[in-house]
């Protein structure tokens, strides 16, 4: 099973998670990232690079399919204007075996947070607005994978 | 036969700065690269001076792929120019 | 938020997942572990040690808790008689930082695989019965933690 | 002072080759070890033998903290014998 999803709505977790436990793997990891609500913030505005995303994120998939033995992957990621507490990401994998799981899982999120075509801006209560800059640390994070 | 045209898409303050998301122009020679590409349209001034003068702060992808500003275009359709990608 | 349950129910995991994203740190990571119905398995019955569990459980959260920047964990782990596609265990991690999140949810999972005083039997369609056997590698994979 | 008897708790095979989950036994002198007193109830014979013969195969507790088979018993109240854990 691979499934990507770049959507502006928001997802079932418990669906995506259900169909991932009935491969029959015995193992299923996640991470799910959530919009926060700091520094007066009261929106977060996704610009994605459409032709680019989709393309870009099953290739990602494809990588951690090579690399661990897993039964199905599942990636959606939102675009749009998200409010604090709202779901952005969702990875969930399954596999016969939790390190390959979560290891995957990890993999995939340290990339889509580094290399996915996506920007955000942020949106405060005050009327700013500022685009979030890259921070090395994530760069650092998804190389340390090599590849 | 290469496209006569080349699309150029912008994004987050690029396309901010720029004022548009996306423009066709006429195919600039096959050798020069990305980075020729972005003095060119920086040198329009105003919006482009603001969002191209300074070529490290940018990113590239010719045809959906990420590449060097260094790349030359060749026969590539779509040019993207965008900050570093902040991911999700 | 620390919660540990061992319980002989299923749970929901789509509750147990909103509860972790409603502290605000931007990142959940989950594992859920699953029964496999392999080589004519019918069930799996799951005997704990009640008296030790609970206490063995708060104190491997306790350490995760010191070792992690967390917001919250949540575990829960079944015993009885659970069949093929059933649910066993859950861990779910929240953090402000997402390799903190999915580094204490593997450290959780691996703990509770290799050192929670579970026991497991093995009920088959031919009417054997096998308990199973510790694995070796389990346990390296729980020291690899250090601690 | 300590009780005057030691409760010892049993588990999955050990559980039931002995057949019962739990028994309580006349407190033993607190300098004997677990590992003596599982020899001593293995040679009760049968499936106490069974279970409790080989104690490479057991692992034990002493109220409710996993502990190595050379520790004295001492005024632990509870004693569990178990195979190694299979966690979840």
């Amino acid at each position: 099973m691979k499934r990507v999803s770049i959507q502006p709505q928001d997802f079932d977790i418990a669906a995506e998670l259900a169909a991932l436990e009935a491969l029959g793997g015995g193992g299923v990891a996640s991470f799910t990232g959530v919009v926060r609500g700091e520094g007066g913030l009261i929106a977060l505005e996704l610009e994605h690079y459409p032709a680019m995303t989709q393309a870009q994120v099953d290739r990602i998939v494809e990588d951690a399919l090579g690399r661990w033995p897993l039964l199905g992957v599942s990636v959606i990621h939102r675009f749009g204007r998200l409010e604090p507490g709202a779901r952005i990401v969702f990875v969930g994998t399954a596999s016969r075996h939790r390190t390959a799981a979560l290891e995957s899982c990890a993999f995939l999120i340290d990339w889509l947070k580094s290399h996915a075509p996506f920007w955000k801006k942020e949106h405060f209560g005050d009327g700013a607005t500022a685009w979030v800059e890259a921070r090395a640390e994530d760069d650092a994070k998804a190389k340390g994978w090599g590849g | 036969m290469a496209e006569p045209t080349l699309t150029i898409v912008y994004f987050a303050w690029v396309r901010e700065d720029v004022g548009r998301d996306e423009e066709r122009i006429d195919r600039p020679s096959s050798d020069i690269t990305v980075a020729d590409l972005v003095a060119a349209l920086a040198a329009r001034g105003g919006g482009y001076a603001q969002a191209l003068g300074d070529a490290t702060k940018l990113r590239a992808a010719l045809d959906q792929r990420f590449v060097p500003l260094e790349t030359v275009i060749g026969e590539a359709r779509e040019l993207a120019l965008f900050p570093p990608v902040t991911g999700g």
